[in-house]
C-alpha cells in the first residue's frame, strides 16, 4: 500500500456564520437577480416616460410624498434590528437574535402599514395608463418581496424562540439581514423613481 | 487619500464656468481656456508631481506614464476648445464628460499618484496634512465611502441625478453649478475606480468586474435612453447645434452613444483588464502554498 | 486545413505523456506570435468590413429621398397594404392598395404606419426593410433606377397570413407615371354594358360596400381595399392570386378556402349574380 | 465500488460515506433525490426529450415547405409548429441541457461531493420539468401559442392573440426562469467556493469557466426576459395593464428592447457551455495543456461583458437613429474578436499537439467548420445595410442554425460522446458515433446552406407557403431533404446511447487519459463523488504525477460534509454540512407550478402560489430531526 501525501482539514471550524458562507453567496446572487429585475422596472420607467408628453397622465396626482417620505424612517431604522440579529447570531446569543428580529419585524410592518396607507391614496391603478402600470407594479414587487421576509423573519422568529436551532439555523439569521439590507437599500432608488421622478421629469422635459 | 486631488480638481473646475456667447465653428481651434482658476491647479498639480515624484522613491515609470497621461488628458478636458464645445453640442459636452469619467480617473487612480504629489508639498504642509489624513473620523469617513458597493452607488447617484433635465439645464446657465457638476463626476469616478483597483487589494478583483460591468450597463441604458428618446431633453441646445450640422436630436443621438459605446466599451476594457489581474494574482498565492505548489508543470 | 492537420497527426508515432502534456517554452512562445498575428489581422480585416459597411451606409443614407419629394404612406394591415399618396392638395391624394406605381429614377419617402400589429415593408430588390409599427412612423424610401416590376412582401410575422401579405412595385418613366396617377385619381369608370351595370347593383346591394370603397359610387367604407381602379392592379388579396376574372370568382365565392383565416368575409352571392359582379370589378381600370 | 484495499490512496471508509451520500431507497428515495449526478442526469434525459419533439416540429415545417402552396400543414398549425419549435429549443433543450453538463459534471471537476445549495438543485429541475409540461399540456388542450418564440406585441397582446396559448408561453418562461437561475446561483457559488484545494482561480477548468460566465449572464440576463414576458406581455394580456398598449401610453418596442436585452446574452448563455466542452475534449485529445488558457478564460469573459451591449443589432429594421449605425456596427463586429481568439488557440492546440482522433474530435470539427460559417455570416449581418436586406429572412434562419446547432448542438454531441463513460460507466460504440456524425454533418449543411440562397432571393421567414414561380422551390425541397438526413443521423445517435448503455464495454476510470478531476472519479462516479477530495496542484490536475499530489482527510464521513474554499486561491476555508435528501423541494415545486399555472386564468392563482410556495419553503427550511448541533 502506497503512501500518498495527506491535507488534513480537520482542523478547520465546522461551520461559518459570516460573509464566507456559502448560503450568504447564494443569497447576495438572489439579491443580485431581484436588483437587476428592478433596475430593468426602473429602464422601463424612463422608457414609458420617453414616449408621452404629460406625466403622469392629465388627473392623475402624482405619488404623494408625505407618507411615503415618512415611512423611509422606520424602514431605514428597521436595518438596526438586522444588524442585530445578525450580530448576535455570530455570537450565538438567544436573546439578541429574539431582540433584534423582534425589532426588525415590528419596523417592518409599521413601514408596511404606511406604505398600504399610501397605496391606498394613489388616485389611478394599474390599468388607468402606462404610468399607472409600472408604478403599481413596482410597488407591488417591492411589497411583496417586503412581505416575503418579514414571513421569513417570523418563522426564524418561532425557530430561534423554540430553542431547536443550531448553526445553519443561525446562518439563516445572518443571511436573512441581508436580505433585509438588500430590500431597504433598493427601495432608495425606486422611492426616487416612484415619487420624485413624476415632479422633476414630470411637467417639462 | 484620494481626496486631496479631488480638492485640486475641484478647484480647477470651480473657476471653469462656461463662456457666455456659444462657440461657432470656425473659432473652434482657438478656443483654448486661459482661465486662471483652471490653469493654476492643473499647473500646480503637475509641479507638485514633478518635485515629488523625484523626491521620493518608489514612483515607478509605469506610475508616472498614467499619472502624466491622466493629467494632460485633463488638461484636454478642462482647457482645449472641447470645453466652450460643450456649450454648443450636447454630445461635446458628453464627451467631455466621458473623457473625465472612464479615461482620466482610472488613470490618476492607476497612478496612485498621493505620496508623491504629498512628497513635492513643503515638509511642514505635508506634516499637517498627514497628521490631518490620520485622524479617526477622516479615516472612517473615507473607508465608508471608498467600499466599492458605496462608491459605485455614489457615482451612479451623479450620473443619473446631474441627468435630470432641469439639473443639466443649470449646470448650463449657472458656472457653480457646472462646476459642481464636474467635480461631482470626476470626483465620484476617481472614488469607483480607486474603489476597484485598492478597496481589497487584488483579491478581489472579481467583484470589481462585477461592479464594473454593473455601471456599464446601468450607463449604457441611460445612453439608450438618451439615443431613443424622440424629444429633446436640454432646450439650451436647441439653438446652438444646428451651426454644427446637427439637428438638437441627432446630437442627443450622438450624446448618447458616447455615453453608451465607446465609454462601454472602456468599461469592458477596463473589466478585462481587472481580471487577468486577478488570475495573475492567483497563481502568485496559490504558489505560497505547500501542499498546491506546482512542480514541473508551472503554469 | 483541419483534415490536413487530421492525417499528419495520425501518422506520427506515440510519444510519451509526459513528455506531450506540456509543450515546450520555444512551440509555446511561437505559437503565441502566430495567435497574436492571426487576432491582428482578424482585427484589421473587422475594422476595414466596419469601414466598408459603414461607408455604404452613408451612400445609403444619401440618395434618401429630399424633403419635398413624392411621399407615399404606407399602412399595414393584417394582411394586405394600404397606400396612400400624400399631396398637399387634397383632391389630388390617391388611396389604393397593394400596388405601389413609382416614377423611374426619383427617390420617394415611404412613410410607414401600422393599423394593427407590426408588419416590415419590404421590397427586396430596391430596398431594405423598415417595420410598421403601431402609434410611431417610421421613415424609409424607394428609388428604382429601371423600370420594371418588383415584388414586395411583409417581412415581419404579423399573424395566420403572414405568408401571403405581398404587394408590387411598378416603376414607370415619369410620363407614363404621371398619366396612371390622373387615371387613378379619376373616380371608377362607369360601366360600359348592361352586364357591369347590373355586376354594379350587386356589389352596391351585398355585404362588400361595408369594407371596400369604390369611388363615384355610393361605396365608401374604408376597412378593407379601395377598389376604385381594381381591374388595373396586377394580384387579388395582397399577392396572393394572380387577378384574372376566374380567380377573382374563386376569391369572392371563398375567400377562406383560398387564404385561410382572411378578414375577407365570405359574402353570399347568387350564382346568377357572380358573372356580372367579376364583368364589373374586372372592368374597373 | 471496488473495496479500498485495491485503492491504495483511499484513507476513508466508503462504506460510511456511501451510506451518507446516497438517496433513500425507492420511489420516495428516487422523488426526494438531491444528488447533482442524478439531477444532472434527469435534466439532459429531460432536455434530449424536448430536444425530440423540437426536432419532430422542425421535420413537420419542412415537409410543410418542402413545395409553393402544400397544404400539408394549416398556417395556424404552421404558425402553433414553429412558435413551439423555437419555444422548445431555446427553453426547455439548449439552456436546460447545457445546465444539466454544467450540474453533473461542475462539481466533479472542481473536486466537491455535490453542488453547494443541493435542495435548490433539486427545486430547479422540478420547476423545468413542469415548465415543460405546462407547455405541453396546454397545447394537449388546444391552447398552443401561435405569435413566435419572441412573441412582439401586439400581435401577441390581448387583441390580436385571443385565447390562452400566448399565456401559456409567457407563464413557461417563469418556469424555466426559475430553473436557469437556480442553477445559475449554485453553479456559481459551486465554482467559486467550493473548489479542490490548490485549484486557484487560473487552475479552474475550461468548462467551469465557460459555466461561471454562463451563469453570471443569466444572473443578468434572465430577470430581463421575466419582465418582458410576465410585467408586460402576460399582465397587459390578463390584467389590463399598458405597458406595450400604445393607446394608453405604452410601447411596442419597448418589449422588444427588454427582450433582446435577453435574447442576446441568451446566444452566448447557450454557447458559452459549448466552449468549454470544446477546450475540454480538445485538451485530452491533443494530449497537452490547452494553448492560451488566459486568453480563452478572458475571451470567454469578453464574450459575456460584450454580449449585453449588442442587443439593439436585432431592432435594426425599426428604424434606428442614422447617428447610432456606425456604433452599432462596430459592436456588433467586436464580438467576432472574441470568438476568434478561442478559434486560434484551438488551432493552435491542435497543431502542436499529438491528436487522438474519436467521435468527439468529429464533432468538434465539425463544430469548427459549421461555426466558422455561422460567424462569417455573423459578421455579414452586422453591417447594417446587408442586415436590412437579410434580416427575418432564410438567411437569417440558416445563420443561427450554423451559430447555435454548429456551435452548441456539436459540441454538445462531442461532449456526450466524451463524457458517456462517466455518465453511464459503458464506452460509447465508436463506428455508430462516427456514422452519426456524418449523417448529422452532411444533412446539417444539406438543410442550412440552401437557406442562405433562399435568404438572398428574398424569402422571408416563418411563411407557411409561398407562391411558386419566385425560384425557391428547388432549394427548398434540398432543405427538406436535408432534415431526413438529420433525423436519421439523429436516430443512429439515440440508438447507439441506448444501445452502448446497455451493452458497450465497461468503462474504466479514465478511458481517455484526461486531465481534469472527473477523470479520478469512478465511471459512473460513486455518490460521493471522491472517496477522498483531491489536491490540486497543476492546471491539468490528473497529468500530474499522483506522488506529487495530495489528497485531503479530515472531513466527516458520518454526515454530508464539504469544503468550503478561498475564492483566488481555493485554501480550506471552513467545513459545512449540507443538508439530506427532502421531499420538500418538489412539494415547493409542485405548489409554485399550480399557481403559476392557474395565474394565466385568474390573478387570484398568484395568491394560491405565494401560499403554497411559503408552506413549501417553511418545511424545506425546517431544522431537521434530530438537529443537526455541532460539538
Amino acid at each position: 500500500m502506497s503512501e500518498r501525501r495527506t491535507l488534513d482539514v480537520s482542523g478547520l471550524p465546522p461551520y461559518e456564520i459570516s460573509n464566507q458562507a456559502p448560503l450568504f453567496w447564494g443569497q447576495v446572487l438572489m439579491c443580485l437577480i431581484e436588483g437587476t429585475l428592478l433596475c430593468m422596472l426602473i429602464a422601463t420607467y424612463f422608457y414609458l416616460r420617453l414616449g408621452i408628453d404629460v406625466w403622469p397622465g392629465p388627473g392623475v396626482h402624482p405619488p404623494g410624498l408625505t407618507l411615503s417620505s415618512w415611512a423611509l424612517i422606520p424602514l431605514v431604522a428597521s436595518c438596526v434590528g438586522s444588524y442585530l440579529a445578525s450580530e448576535a447570531a455570530k455570537k450565538d446569543s438567544r436573546s439578541g437574535m429574539l431582540l433584534g428580529m423582534g425589532l426588525n419585524l415590528s419596523l417592518a410592518v409599521i413601514f408596511l402599514v404606511l406604505r398600504a396607507l399610501d397605496w391606498n391614496s394613489l388616485n389611478f391603478t394599474w390599468a388607468s395608463d402606462a404610468h399607472g402600470s409600472i408604478v403599481w407594479t413596482i410597488l407591488f414587487l417591492h411589497s411583496y418581496d417586503i412581505v416575503a421576509d418579514i414571513l421569513m423573519t417570523a418563522v426564524l422568529i418561532v425557530i430561534v424562540a423554540s430553542g431547536r436551532y443550531g448553526p445553519r439555523q443561525r446562518i439563516g439569521v445572518h443571511v436573512d439581514s441581508v436580505l433585509w439590507y438588500f430590500l431597504v437599500g433598493i427601495w432608495i432608488p425606486l422611492y426616487g423613481v416612484v415619487y420624485w421622478a413624476p415632479r422633476l421629469i414630470g411637467a417639462s422635459r | 487619500m484620494k481626496r486631496l486631488i479631488v480638492l485640486a480638481i475641484a478647484a480647477a473646475s470651480l473657476a471653469s464656468a462656461h463662456d457666455r456667447e456659444p462657440l461657432r465653428p470656425h473659432d473652434l481651434w482657438l478656443a483654448w481656456s486661459l482661465d486662471p482658476g483652471i490653469i493654476i491647479p492643473l499647473a500646480l498639480t503637475g509641479l507638485l508631481y514633478l518635485r515629488g515624484a523625484t523626491s521620493v522613491h518608489g514612483v515607478s515609470s509605469k506610475q508616472r506614464l498614467y499619472f502624466w497621461a491622466g493629467w494632460f488628458l485633463l488638461c484636454i478636458a478642462l482647457l482645449s476648445p472641447l470645453h466652450p464645445l460643450g456649450e454648443a453640442l450636447f454630445s461635446a459636452h458628453m464627451s467631455q464628460h466621458e473623457l473625465l469619467m472612464v479615461v482620466v480617473a482610472p488613470l490618476l487612480v492607476l497612478a496612485r499618484p498621493l505620496v508623491a504629489l504629498l512628497w513635492g508639498l513643503p515638509f511642514r504642509w505635508r506634516r499637517t496634512l498627514g497628521q490631518w489624513s490620520k485622524r479617526v473620523a477622516v479615516q472612517r469617513s473615507w473607508r465608508f465611502f471608498s467600499h466599492p458597493m458605496r462608491a459605485w452607488w455614489v457615482h451612479a447617484a451623479a450620473l443619473w441625478l446631474w441627468h435630470i433635465p432641469r439639473f443639466f439645464q443649470a449646470t448650463l446657465d449657472d458656472g457653480w453649478i457646472h462646476s459642481a457638476q464636474h467635480v461631482s463626476f470626476l470626483g465620484s469616478a476617481l472614488l469607483f475606480w480607486w474603489s476597484l483597483f485598492y478597496a481589497y487589494g487584488k483579491v478581489r478583483y472579481g467583484a470589481s468586474v462585477v461592479y464594473l460591468f454593473t455601471t456599464a450597463v446601468h450607463t449604457s441604458i441611460l445612453g439608450a435612453l438618451l439615443t431613443f428618446a424622440s424629444t429633446v431633453w436640454y432646450p439650451a441646445y436647441v439653438a446652438t447645434t444646428s451651426a454644427w450640422g446637427l439637428t438638437p436630436l441627432e446630437d442627443q443621438q450622438a450624446g448618447g452613444l458616447i455615453m453608451w459605446i465607446p465609454a462601454g466599451l472602456v468599461y469592458v476594457i477596463g473589466g478585462l483588464f481587472l481580471f487577468a489581474e486577478w488570475l495573475r494574482e492567483s497563481d502568485r498565492v496559490v504558489n505560497r502554498r505547500s501542499y498546491a505548489r506546482s512542480g514541473e508543470y508551472a503554469a | 486545413t483541419l483534415f490536413s492537420l487530421r492525417r499528419r497527426h495520425r501518422s506520427l508515432p506515440q510519444e510519451t505523456l509526459e513528455r506531450l502534456h506540456q509543450a515546450s517554452a520555444g512551440t509555446e512562445a511561437k505559437l503565441r506570435t502566430a495567435v497574436a498575428i492571426a487576432t491582428g489581422i482578424t482585427v484589421l480585416i473587422l475594422f476595414g468590413l466596419t469601414v466598408v459597411s459603414i461607408s455604404v451606409g452613408k451612400i445609403v443614407s444619401a440618395s434618401m429621398a429630399p424633403a419635398g419629394s413624392l411621399t407615399i404612406e404606407v399602412t399595414g394591415a393584417q394582411w394586405w397594404w394600404k397606400i396612400r399618396y400624400a399631396n398637399d392638395d387634397p383632391s389630388r391624394i390617391l388611396q389604393t392598395a397593394n400596388e405601389i406605381h413609382i416614377p423611374v429614377g426619383q427617390s420617394i419617402a415611404i412613410r410607414g404606419n401600422s393599423g394593427d400589429v407590426i408588419h416590415s415593408f419590404w421590397v427586396p430588390s430596391l430596398q431594405g426593410k423598415r417595420d410598421l409599427i403601431p402609434g410611431q412612423p417610421t421613415y424609409e424610401w424607394l428609388q428604382a433606377d429601371r423600370p420594371g416590376e418588383y415584388r414586395g412582401q411583409c417581412a415581419e410575422f404579423c399573424g395566420l397570413q403572414h405568408a401571403h401579405m405581398a404587394f408590387w412595385v411598378i416603376a414607370e418613366p415619369a410620363d407614363r407615371f404621371n398619366a396612371w396617377m390622373d387615371h387613378q385619381l379619376e373616380p371608377a369608370m362607369e360601366p360600359a354594358d348592361e352586364q357591369s351595370r347590373r355586376g354594379r347593383e350587386v356589389f352596391l346591394k351585398a355585404a362588400c360596400v361595408l369594407c371596400h370603397a369604390i369611388r363615384g359610387t355610393g361605396a365608401g367604407a374604408q376597412i378593407g381595399p379601395d377598389l376604385t381602379h381594381f381591374g388595373s392592379r396586377k394580384t387579388i388579396a395582397a399577392g396572393t392570386l394572380v387577378n384574372t376574372k376566374g380567380n377573382l370568382a374563386g376569391w369572392i365565392a371563398d375567400p377562406q378556402n383560398i387564404k385561410p383565416g382572411t378578414h375577407m368575409a365570405t359574402v353570399p352571392i347568387q350564382p346568377a349574380e357572380m358573372q356580372p359582379l367579376i364583368d364589373y370589378l374586372e372592368s374597373l381600370r | 465500488m471496488t473495496p479500498a484495499a485495491t485503492e491504495p490512496h483511499v484513507y476513508a471508509d466508503l462504506d460510511v460515506l456511501r451510506q451518507t451520500w446516497s438517496s433513500k431507497p425507492g420511489l420516495f428515495g428516487w422523488l426526494s433525490s438531491i444528488n447533482h449526478q442524478e439531477i444532472g442526469r434527469r435534466y439532459i434525459l429531460t432536455a434530449f426529450i424536448f430536444l425530440l419533439l423540437g426536432g419532430f416540429e422542425a421535420l413537420l415545417m419542412r415537409l410543410q415547405l418542402a413545395k409553393p402552396e402544400n397544404t400539408f400543414l394549416s398556417a395556424g398549425r404552421y404558425n402553433q409548429v414553429f412558435t413551439l419549435h423555437g419555444t422548445t429549443m431555446m427553453f426547455l433543450f439548449a439552456v436546460p441541457v447545457m445546465e444539466g453538463m454544467g450540474i453533473y459534471l461542475v462539481p466533479l471537476m472542481v473536486g466537491t461531493r455535490n453542488v453547494a445549495f443541493p435542495r435548490l438543485n433539486a427545486f430547479g429541475y422540478w420547476m423545468y420539468l413542469a415548465g415543460g409540461l405546462f407547455l405541453y399540456g396546454c397545447a394537449f388542450f388546444n391552447m398552443v401559442p401561435d405569435a413566435g418564440w419572441f412573441s412582439y406585441p401586439p400581435l401577441s397582446g390581448p387583441q390580436f392573440s385571443p385565447g390562452k396559448g400566448v399565456d401559456a408561453w409567457a407563464q413557461m418562461i417563469t418556469f424555466t426562469e426559475i430553473s436557469a437561475l437556480c442553477v445559475a446561483v449554485e453553479l456559481v457559488v459551486t465554482i467559486l467556493r467550493m473548489r479542490a484545494p490548490g485549484m486557484s482561480l487560473n487552475r479552474i477548468p475550461m468548462f467551469c469557466w465557460s459555466m461561471l460566465v454562463q451563469s453570471f449572464m443569466i444572473i443578468f440576463a434572465m430577470p430581463a426576459v421575466m419582465i418582458a414576458s410576465t410585467v408586460f406581455l402576460l399582465n397587459d394580456r390578463t390584467l389590463g395593464t399598458h405597458f406595450v398598449n400604445p393607446a394608453e401610453g405604452g410601447n411596442p418596442l419597448l418589449y422588444q428592447h427588454v427582450f433582446w436585452f435577453f435574447g442576446h446574452p441568451e446566444v452566448y448563455i447557450i454557447f458559452l457551455p459549448a466552449l468549454g466542452m470544446v477546450s475540454s475534449i480538445l485538451e485530452t485529445h491533443t494530449r497537452r495543456q490547452i494553448f492560451g488558457y488566459p486568453a480563452l478564460v478572458l475571451s470567454l469573459v469578453g464574450n459575456g461583458l460584450i454580449a449585453f451591449g449588442l442587443w439593439v443589432h436585432h431592432m435594426f429594421a425599426t428604424g434606428l437613429p442614422q447617428i447610432g449605425e456606425a456604433y452599432f456596427t462596430a459592436t456588433s463586429m467586436m464580438i467576432a474578436i472574441t470568438s476568434g481568439v478561442q478559434i486560434f488557440c484551438w488551432l493552435a492546440t491542435l497543431w502542436s499537439g499529438r491528436l487522438r482522433v474519436t467521435t468527439a474530435v468529429h464533432f468538434v470539427f465539425g463544430f469548427i467548420f459549421i461555426f466558422v460559417m455561422g460567424g462569417m455570416t455573423g459578421v455579414m449581418l452586422a453591417s447594417i445595410p446587408l442586415d436590412l436586406q437579410a434580416h427575418d429572412t432564410f438567411f437569417v434562419v440558416a445563420h443561427f442554425h450554423y451559430v447555435l446547432i454548429g456551435g452548441a448542438l456539436f459540441p454538445l454531441f462531442g461532449g456526450f460522446h466524451y463524457w458517456f463513460p462517466k455518465f453511464t460507466g459503458r464506452m460509447i460504440d465508436e463506428r455508430l458515433g462516427r456514422l452519426s456524425f456524418w449523417l448529422l454533418f452532411v444533412g446539417f449543411n444539406a438543410t442550412f446552406f440552401p437557406m442562405h440562397w433562399l435568404g438572398m432571393l428574398g424569402m422571408t421567414r416563418r411563411v407557411y407557403t409561398y407562391v411558386p414561380g419566385l425560384g425557391w422551390d428547388r432549394a427548398n425541397m434540398a432543405a427538406t431533404i436535408g432534415a431526413f438526413i438529420i433525423l436519421l443521423g439523429g436516430l443512429i445517435f439515440i440508438a447507439n446511447a441506448l444501445r452502448s448503455r446497455g451493452s458497450g464495454a465497461r468503462a474504466e476510470n479514465d478511458p481517455w487519459e484526461g486531465s481534469t478531476l472527473e477523470w479520478e472519479a469512478g465511471s459512473p462516479p460513486a455518490p460521493y463523488n471522491f472517496p477522498n477530495l483531491p489536491v490540486v496542484t497543476s492546471r491539468t490536475a490528473l497529468w500530474t504525477p499522483v506522488a506529487e499530489r495530495s489528497i485531503v482527510v479530515g472531513l466527516r464521513e458520518d454526515r454530508r460534509e464539504i469544503l468550503i474554499s478561498n475564492v483566488l486561491d481555493a485554501e480550506p476555508h471552513h467545513r459545512s454540512v449540507q443538508p439530506r435528501p427532502s421531499l420538500w423541494p418538489l412539494l415547493t415545486a409542485f405548489g409554485f407550478s399550480i399557481g403559476l399555472a392557474g395565474s394565466i386564468f385568474a390573478f387570484f392563482w398568484y395568491y394560491v402560489a405565494s401560499v403554497l410556495g411559503m408552506i413549501g419553503l417553511i418545511g424545506w427550511f425546517w431544522p431537521n430531526r434530530p438537529l443537526e448541533v455541532d460539538p
